[in-house]
Order: C-alpha cells, then structure tokens, then sequence
C-alpha cells in the first residue's frame, strides 16, 4: 500500500572486497526503483533465532536491472550469514527506508546545482552509501574516504570525482582522519556529506560549523521496527520534532540523513 | 460459518486479534502494510498527560529469540496524541485500545479523564507493568494491594471499559489477576515484558543504555502462555494474551489456555503481515477442527 | 599466563565452568564426549533421602531457543547415588557438587547430613526452586522467611560449604538472595527454570503431561543475567550464573554482570562439548583482552 | 571416548517415497560401522531456534560405503527443515544411539539361529528400522507391515521374507491393521519384533501373550539429550530398573528397544 515493500530478493552475487568486507548485489525491482542515496534496507535473518532487522544502506542501484547493491562489513551472526548466501539463495528485505539526502535537501529549500561543490566523506562501512550519493549529486565532487589500512571501493569512485583517501597505519593517503585528509589537501565547498563512526560525524559537525558549510550525517542506531513504530531508533535533536513532540526524531524514518545543526551526537 | 467476533467488557471485536501497545505506534507506519480494517483492534503506544522522552539509547537489543527494549514509554502527551492519532484512527472500522502510563495514580487519572470524552476509544488498557520507567509502571504492579488501588481509582473516572495490563514479574500471577478484579477491572491483559539484561563482552558494557529492558518475543511464550492459563482460572472477567505470538498457532495456545483474545508485538517487527496472517491462520483451523464461533475455544484445555 | 581458577567459599576450582543439575546426570554419560577432569565442577542431578519416581512422560518440549522439562526430579535415592554415582566421580579430578532436593526441610536434612560424611563431595547445591514438584521445591524458593529458615536448618547440619540454588519465579530476586545470606549460605545459584507451559492446538491438550514445566536455554538467559547482576549487587557472598549459557561469551555476560562461576545446563543437550568450548573461549577472551586473573572480570560490569 | 559420536554428515541423496515420506542417505562412517538394528541417532537442526535433538531410526547402514539411511515423515519445523536438505548439505548427527534387537535379545541369553521363525512387524513410520532387522536377522522372516494408505519401502523388504500388508482404508492387502493381517493369514513364530505407534504396539503385546511368543517392542518418547543424561524418555516398566531404581527405564538409552513383558504401555 505504501512505498515501503517487504520481500524476498534473490542473491545475484557475492563478492568479498576485502577482509570482512563483502559486496552483495540482490534482485529486488520494486527498491531498485524507488530507493535514493542515503536510503537503506532491512535484511532479515533466515534463522528463526534471529528476529531484528539488520539495516544495511543501499549502495547502488540499478532501476532498469532492478538490482540493489549493498556493501557490508561482517559484524556478527547476521552479517555472517548473509555473507554465506550464494547466488540463487533469497533474503527477505525490506525497503526502502529512511529519507535519502536529495529528500532532506529539498525539504529545507536548498538546492544542489551543477555549480554547487560537496564534500562527500565516508568512514569506514560508511562509505558504501556514498556512492550512490556521489554518482548522482550534481555539481563537482571531492570525494574523501577514510579506512582503518585496506581499502575497498576507492576505485569505483574515482569516476564521479577527485578521490583522496585517509588511513589511520598511512598505508595509503593521508595518515590519520578523513579531517586530516581535508585539512592536509585544504578541501573546501558548499556542501558536506558524511557516513561514518560517531567521533568522525562529530569532526565533520565541528568542522562545517567552522567553516560556514551545510553539512548533512547519515547516522546509525540500533532499530526493531525499520519503519518509525516502535521509538527503539532515536537520536537527540536540537528542537522538538513534529512527531516525537519531544527531542526525539527517529533514525530509521526521520533520518537516517540529517542537516547536522539540527541533531546533538 | 466460522464466527470469529468475540465480546469483551461489552465491546464487540470483529476478531480476537489486536496489536501489542508500543509495537504498532497508532497504526500508521503498519498501515503501510496491513488494512488496520480487517484487525480486531489496534491498541496504541503507552500515551501520558505530557510528553515524556523515554530512555537513552540504544533501547533496543536482540536477544535468542525475542528482543530487550528500554523504550522508557517515550510519548507525544495526550493533547497530540488524541489530536494526531485518535484522528488518524477515526477513518478505520477497528476497536481502538488507548494504553495509558504515569508516574503517580494522579498521572494516569489526568489521561483517564482526559480520554472519557474521545468517542474514538473504546477501551482503556491500564500500564502497571513497564519496567522500564523509574517510578510509575511496574511499582504498580508487582504489589497486590497498589494493583486493587489503582484499578480502583481509574475505575471510578473512567468512562470506557478497562483493561488493567499485569507485570509477569511476580511471584504469584493469580493473586494479581485477583487484585485487578477485585478493583472492578472489566478485563485484564497479559504479560507486559520480562525484566532483563545484556551485557556487550568485547566492549565490557551494557547493552542498553538503562542497563536493563523488557525481554518479549517467541522466547517468552511458555511463560506467557502458563500466567494466561494461571491468571485465567484465577477470575472470571476476561483475559487478553500476549508474548511471543507468532502465528495462528500460538495465538491459539493462547485462546486455548483461556484468552478471549490476543495482542501481536514483537512478531510485528519481523514480519508487519503478522497479524493478518494470524487471523487468517484462526479462520483455517476452525474450519478444519469445524469449530463454529471462536468462544468454544476460549480455555477448551484445562 | 591466564590463571582460570576461583576459590568459591574456600574450595579452589580449576575453572569457572560446571555442570547444571539435571542435565549431565552425575557425569558418565557425557563422560563419553568431554573429560571430565576439565571441568571447575561436576553439579549432579538432584538427589533425596529415597528414590523418586518424577512425573508422567512427555517430560520435556521445545520451545523457541529454548525448553520445557518437567522431570519432576526422578532419582534413584541417596543410597545409590553413594554407592554408584559418587564412586564413579572419584576417578575424577573436578569438584563434585551435590544437588539436593526434599518435600519437606526433615527431607532435604536427611540427605545433607548423610552426605556429610563423604569425602568425595565438595559442595551442596539445596535445590528450594524446582517447579516440577508439587510439595517442597519451589514452595520453599518464591518466600524469603521460607529461605532464610531452610537454609539455616541446612546450614546447621551440612559439613560441606552450602549454596542455595535461587527460584526465578519471583517478584524480587534481591531479597530472596538476601534471605539465602542471613540464613547463612556459603554461596547462591541461580537460576533455576522459568515456570512455562506449551499446548498442542492441533490435539487442544497440554504438550507436557505435568501441565507446566520449566522453562530453560537460551530463550532465558537475559533473565538469567538480570537476575545474576541484581543478586551480586544486593549480596557479598558468591553467586554461581546459570541460565542459557552455550558460548564463552554467554558465560562471560554472567561473570562480569557479577557470577564468580558459571554452569551449563542445556547447551549440553545440543551440543555435548559447550563446557569444554566454554573454557577455552574464556580462555582466549582473557588472553585477547590481557587478563591475568578472572577474577578480575567478576562483576566487572555494574 | 565412547562408542557414541556427534559429528557432521553430509548428504549424500534425498528422495521422496510418497506425500510427506523422505529418504535420505547421509555420510557417516563411524556410525555406520557401529551401527546394529533397532538403533537410532538424533539429527539436530540447523537453525537456532530449534535446539533438541530430532531422534530418527536408523533404516539400513552400509559398512563400507560409511552411508547411514534414514526414512522420515515430515511432522513439523524439524523434519522438513531436513527434507530441504540436498546432497551436498551437512547435518549435525549424533549416533549410534540405544539398544539394538539383537543386543537385547543376547542379553537376556536368547539366541536367534537359523530354524527361527521371527515375526517382523511396522506401522507407518514405524518401519523404516525394521528393514535393517529384516535383513540381518537370521532364520525365517515373515514382514507385516502397517500402513494408513499409501505403501512405502514394501519393496525393499521382499527380499528377506515373505511380506503382508495391512492398510486402513483396504487399498492394499489386508483392510485393518496388521493384526488383522497376522489373523488373516494365521502366521505364527518364535518372535515379534515391532516398532510402530502406542495402540500397535500394545496390541502386538497382547497378541504375542496371548500366543505365548516373545515380542520386542521398538518405544518413542520426547528426548531432550537421547544419551540417558536428562531422564526425559522414561517408560514404566515392571520392575524397577537398575538405573532409576525406580520403575522408569531410558528409553533413549535403555531402550528404545525393550521386551514387551518388561514395559507397560
Ligand atoms: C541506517 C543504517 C545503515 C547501515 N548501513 C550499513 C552498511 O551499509 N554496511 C554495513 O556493513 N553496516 C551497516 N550498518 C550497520 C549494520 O546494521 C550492522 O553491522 C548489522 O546490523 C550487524 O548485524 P549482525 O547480526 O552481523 O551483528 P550482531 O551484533 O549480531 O547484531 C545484533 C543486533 O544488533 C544490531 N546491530 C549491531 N550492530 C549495529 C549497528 N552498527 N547499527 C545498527 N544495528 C546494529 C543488529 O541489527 C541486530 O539487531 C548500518 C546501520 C544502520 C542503522
Ligand atoms: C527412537 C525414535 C525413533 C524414531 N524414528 C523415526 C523414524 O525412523 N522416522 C520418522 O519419521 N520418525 C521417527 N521418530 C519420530 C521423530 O523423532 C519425530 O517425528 C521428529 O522428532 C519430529 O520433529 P519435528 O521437528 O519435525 O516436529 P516438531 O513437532 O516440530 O518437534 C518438536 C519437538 O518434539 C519432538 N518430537 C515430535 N514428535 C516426536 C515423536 N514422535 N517422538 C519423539 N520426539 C518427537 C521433536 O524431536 C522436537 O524436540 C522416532 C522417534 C524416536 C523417539
Ligand atoms: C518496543 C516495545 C515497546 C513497548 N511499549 C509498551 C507500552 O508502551 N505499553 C505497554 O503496556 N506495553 C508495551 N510493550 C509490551 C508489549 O505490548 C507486549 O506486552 C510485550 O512485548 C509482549 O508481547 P510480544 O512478545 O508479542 O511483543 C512494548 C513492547 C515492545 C517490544
Ligand atoms: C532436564 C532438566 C533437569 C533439571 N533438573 C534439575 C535438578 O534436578 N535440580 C536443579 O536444581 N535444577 C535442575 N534443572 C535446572 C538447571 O540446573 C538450570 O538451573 C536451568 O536449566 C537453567 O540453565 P540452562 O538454561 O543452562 O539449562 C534442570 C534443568 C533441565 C533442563
Ligand atoms: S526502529 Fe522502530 S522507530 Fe526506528
Ligand atoms: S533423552 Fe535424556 S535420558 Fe533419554
């Protein structure tokens, strides 16, 4: 009834990209249509021990194919599972979920043009969703990505924009943070989008606020529901939110993207 | 014909199968998937006299089979919440259950009154059984005496039936049910969530940032199951159960253990078709058992 | 060097990981699968004054993640226990800990001080939590003026350090370990199985024939661990966690919500290796987080 | 340590005999070896929802191929999980489990030799295991098997004796239940041997009294460890029985073969 869908996806492919690191593409038409960057999906456990979603973003996808891309880190009994699945096994899935960044844009009036610069960060298991963002935002992209040694990913974006790269041993790129990277290559722009661990969204706040820029976080919390039932997701705002009539809005539907001046992490 | 519509309290239910308070908002994110026409009733999230924010997260964590939540009984207030999610409930053919919480008698009775004059609700569920709110909640429920006071005093505001919500935190189920009965519930419901903990090793923390949460899921069934049928031979107003429901099957454990009715929580947020699903599941069984209204179910094992 | 070992009421462990009574028997038949001298301890099936026939079959049922038993502590009586169960564990290097049970405090009092004259047992578990028997057992858990008196009773003839194996059927566990302590306990257990029931719709008659059963396995254990870390906290004697535990680092959750040992009960029935598993993943825990002492990691999470 | 192991099987063939029936054969050398007539082993679950054991009868076992046959009927989440398996798939296996018939029949000093008219009867699914007795035991063999409608395995046991068939609805051989087969056709022994459901069984007890034969019965009961450890499969018997000391025998580990005079059912 409503654009949200529950379903089962057929696994297309598995790949792992690196240690832990796998990339799954699933068949599931109806998300692969709707779904926007910043957008992710509900992946269920076949094991009836297992009953949470897991939320994993949505990487790309492919409206015509049908498919949907998701990059994962194995993290636990769910991940792993999901890394066993074989081409021709199903996952049940739901989706999409969430506002995606263009949603939370427009919502606030703003708009990205081709003479608009962004900042695309990603950190870590954050990265994935930022290629979706970053192929299909207008305007010029400097992408930055921040890995703890291996990398993974880097090379797909490289066709959307100058890609620079932080690791925290230095193995590749800037030694340190994707702050470190920014600030070493003296990146600026109007906007700034960003995935990642907290202490990095923290940074990113921090540093938009400095330099005068709209930054937008894609955060993360645990959730039961995916869909802004149960209240199990919420982050602290600045102002009470229309729904929560508290300082309260949920990740999983108000967010996950959100203007980084309205959200306290 | 298979006759599913039971009465309870004086209210007619199109089915036995509603949703489980705080698992289904007021039924409009699960809208999306289910048509809240064809649901017995939808009894919303727990609603105060003023909004609260509920705990810290993470309040939510999975479990073998079921799943902690510290939710903390975060809600919009009354005022919003009647003029938000009353109306959004007005355009439906469906009983609407309002869960009410509080921290102090005074609290529950402001939402009581607050309640009588809203000719959308049909029945009030009472929460004395939280355990998630410092004070308020579960302090009402683990204790006899503050069950009968405080069914006491909402009865005599109240001007929709009532439905008092029991703790199964207690030792003794039946002398609850007793209590809530003695107080003049019209019905009693059963079991809120089972205290209890998680504790991350890798990262030498808890879970839940309340340390502690309700457990609910398929892993409580048996136990919610064994305090229905308990509490169901202990009174003789009627009983609504819940814990774990799954599927038709266990709704029907239910039923048969001596619930006029049933709630669907946890399963919802596995698969939002569950209720559905639950009913249809209802209607097959009576068919193939040729059972002809559903109130030769209620407590046929004993 | 990681040093496993835990001294519990002045008697040394090699390791925090035992047997849960009732589910390895006195150790002969998972003998085949696991050596028992790996083990901090064997904790044997509950045993009485005389033998006990226990309830009618069917005696156990699946529940998700977890199951239901109602053995209704069947034992072959103190004698043959002696003579063959305690004979057969003097080949082994572990400690051995006797599970008693009783209709009546003459009962239990009868087995205790027979059991004080043998030098192979090193602990008495009093089982005052069974819910699988109708006099006696949880009768004497789910009160704590009933706890503190049997367990002074107890303590006053026992030769061997005592601990009180606590019912979870209860309103307050804190007070029920509180009354375990007054009354003079070397240490407590918890927790026995959670009262539960299961029907078959299809047959419409319980699946059990006791009715109710207790409810055990992973499916309880953020009960188990709730209830572990709010025992600790409200006692100073130590407290032995069980309750679901089937990997290192479910034993972990009870040790550092405040257990100084563990033991594990029906994990064994999937798996006959969980306690061996066990200790080595504690081990590798301690070496990875570099603990030298596991005491260190008791109730390092508060 | 013991004769007793728990391990991984693979599977080596799936088939379905009629609606809901399976037979599968997995690999399991060091059960196959040890394995005797009578004898079971539990098969567990994949999925950790569902942790007990799920005790199935062994039907025939193959030495040297290390292959383990089991014939199955789906009764719910267990059973059909397994019935998805295919070849290929493990499944966690413990065995060989209990007494054998010819173990119970030595230890109470009896001995089976080639003048020996042995009397093998199943209900349902309750034959799958007297297909291996059929085929190891000595002496002359008369089968009478049980069934509701539809014929399974009858086939396979054509070669070790003379096979009657009993079916409730009278669509093959005798209209009834294997009693009224045995009656029909006036067939007597030295032995009944038989494994099927409670009323079955009970009657078999009662008919080889009556007849003054000796009857072995093969018991069901719900397991929880299926090694003697938990006391949950208990079956009355007459006298008190060494372990329990009481009138309660295992019949996981005891049994699941008993004399019919030494059990009440
Ligand atoms: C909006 C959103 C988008 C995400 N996108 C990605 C992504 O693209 N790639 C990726 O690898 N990971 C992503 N994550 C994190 C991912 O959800 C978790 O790693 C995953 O749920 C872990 O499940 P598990 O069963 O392997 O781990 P377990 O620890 O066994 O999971 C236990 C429970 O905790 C929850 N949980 C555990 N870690 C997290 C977490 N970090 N966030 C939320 N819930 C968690 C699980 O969903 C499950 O309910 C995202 C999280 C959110 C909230
Ligand atoms: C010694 C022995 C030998 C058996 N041999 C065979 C055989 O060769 N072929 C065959 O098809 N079946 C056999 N059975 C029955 C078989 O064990 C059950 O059908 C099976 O366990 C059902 O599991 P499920 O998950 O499909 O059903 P569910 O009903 O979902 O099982 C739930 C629980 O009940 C137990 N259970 C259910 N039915 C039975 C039963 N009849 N006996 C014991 N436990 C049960 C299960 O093991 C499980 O623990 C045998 C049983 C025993 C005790
Ligand atoms: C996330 C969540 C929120 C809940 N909020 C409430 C609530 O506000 N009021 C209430 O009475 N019960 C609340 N409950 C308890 C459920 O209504 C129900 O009693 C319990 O979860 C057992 O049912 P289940 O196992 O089907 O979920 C909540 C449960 C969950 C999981
Ligand atoms: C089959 C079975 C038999 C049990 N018998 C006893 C007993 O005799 N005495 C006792 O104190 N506890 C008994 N228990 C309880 C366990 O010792 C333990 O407290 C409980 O099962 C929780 O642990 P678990 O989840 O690891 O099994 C029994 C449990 C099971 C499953
Ligand atoms: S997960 Fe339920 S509201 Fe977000
Ligand atoms: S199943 Fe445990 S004794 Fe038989």
């Amino acid at each position: 009834m409503g654009d949200i869908i529950k379903t089962k996806a057929a696994v297309i492919s598995q790949e792992q990209l690196t240690d832990g690191i796998y990339s799954m593409y699933l068949m599931a038409p109806s998300i692969a249509r709707k779904a926007a960057a910043g957008q992710f999906i509900s992946l269920y456990s076949g094991d009836r021990s297992r009953l949470l979603p897991r939320p994993i973003s949505i990487c790309q996808t492919d409206a015509e194919g049908g498919r949907v891309r998701i990059v994962y880190r194995i993290a636990g009994a769910g991940t792993d599972e999901f890394s066993r699945r074989v081409p021709g096994d199903e996952i049940d899935v739901m989706g999409p979920l969430g506002n995606g960044y263009e949603a939370r844009i427009e919502r606030e009036g703003r708009r990205i043009t081709d003479d608009t610069v962004s900042i695309i960060t990603g950190g870590g298991i954050g990265i994935p969703p930022m290629l979706q963002l970053a192929s299909q935002l207008k305007g010029r992209k400097i992408i930055v990505l921040g890995y703890k040694d291996q990398l993974f990913l880097n090379k797909e974006f490289e066709k959307y924009g100058q890609v620079y790269i932080s690791t925290e041993d230095g193995s590749a790129g800037t030694k340190g943070n994707i702050l470190d990277a920014i600030r070493e290559h003296d990146i600026s722009g109007d906007y700034i989008f960003s995935c990642g661990p907290t202490p990095m969204l923290r940074a990113v706040k921090a540093f938009a606020a400095e330099k005068g820029m709209t930054a937008y976080l894609s955060l993360e919390e645990r959730m039961a529901c995916g869909i802004g039932a149960c209240l199990g997701c919420v982050c602290t705002t600045k102002e009470k939110d229309s729904h929560s009539n508290v300082k309260n809005a949920r990740v999983c539907k108000d967010g996950p993207v959100f203007n980084a001046s309205e959200v306290e992490i | 014909m298979t006759d599913m519509s039971v009465r309870i309290a004086g209210v007619d239910f199109k089915n036995p199968v509603m949703t489980a308070s705080g698992t289904f908002g007021s039924g409009a994110e699960y809208g999306q998937f289910v048509d809240l026409n064809r649901l017995g009733g939808v009894v919303t999230k727990g609603v105060a006299n003023v909004p609260w924010p509920g705990n810290p997260v993470p309040r939510v964590a999975e479990t073998a089979s079921g799943m902690l939540n510290a939710i903390g009984l975060q809600n919009p207030g009354m005022d919003l919440f009647i003029s938000r999610d009353l109306k959004y409930l007005e355009d439906y053919d469906t009983n609407v259950i309002v869960n009410v919480c509080g921290h102090s008698e005074e609290e529950y009775l402001k939402v009581v009154e607050r309640l009588g004059d809203e000719k959308r609700v049909d029945m009030l569920e009472i929460n004395i059984s939280c355990p998630n709110v410092k004070e308020g909640g579960i302090a009402f429920g683990t204790d006899p005496a503050a069950v009968e006071k405080i069914t006491k005093a909402v009865k005599a505001k109240a001007r929709q039936p009532v439905i008092m919500k029991l703790s199964p935190n207690v030792t003794d189920i039946a002398e609850m049910a007793k209590a809530a009965q003695e107080g003049g519930a019209d019905c009693i419901s059963l079991i809120n969530t089972i205290t209890g903990m998680k504790i991350d090793v890798e990262r030498m923390r808890f879970v839940l940032a309340n340390k502690t949460g309700g457990l609910s899921g398929p892993a409580i069934k048996p136990v919610a199951v064994r305090m229905v049928y308990q509490a169901a031979q202990a009174v003789s107003i009627p009983v609504i159960g819940m814990g774990g429901i799954c599927c038709a099957q266990d709704a029907l454990e239910f039923i048969l253990a001596g619930a006029s009715a049933v709630s669907i929580g946890t399963a919802n947020f596995h698969d939002p078709l569950t209720t559905v699903k639950v009913i249809e599941g209802i209607e097959d069984y009576m068919k193939r058992h040729g059972i002809e209204k559903i109130s030769q179910l209620v407590g046929a094992v004993r």
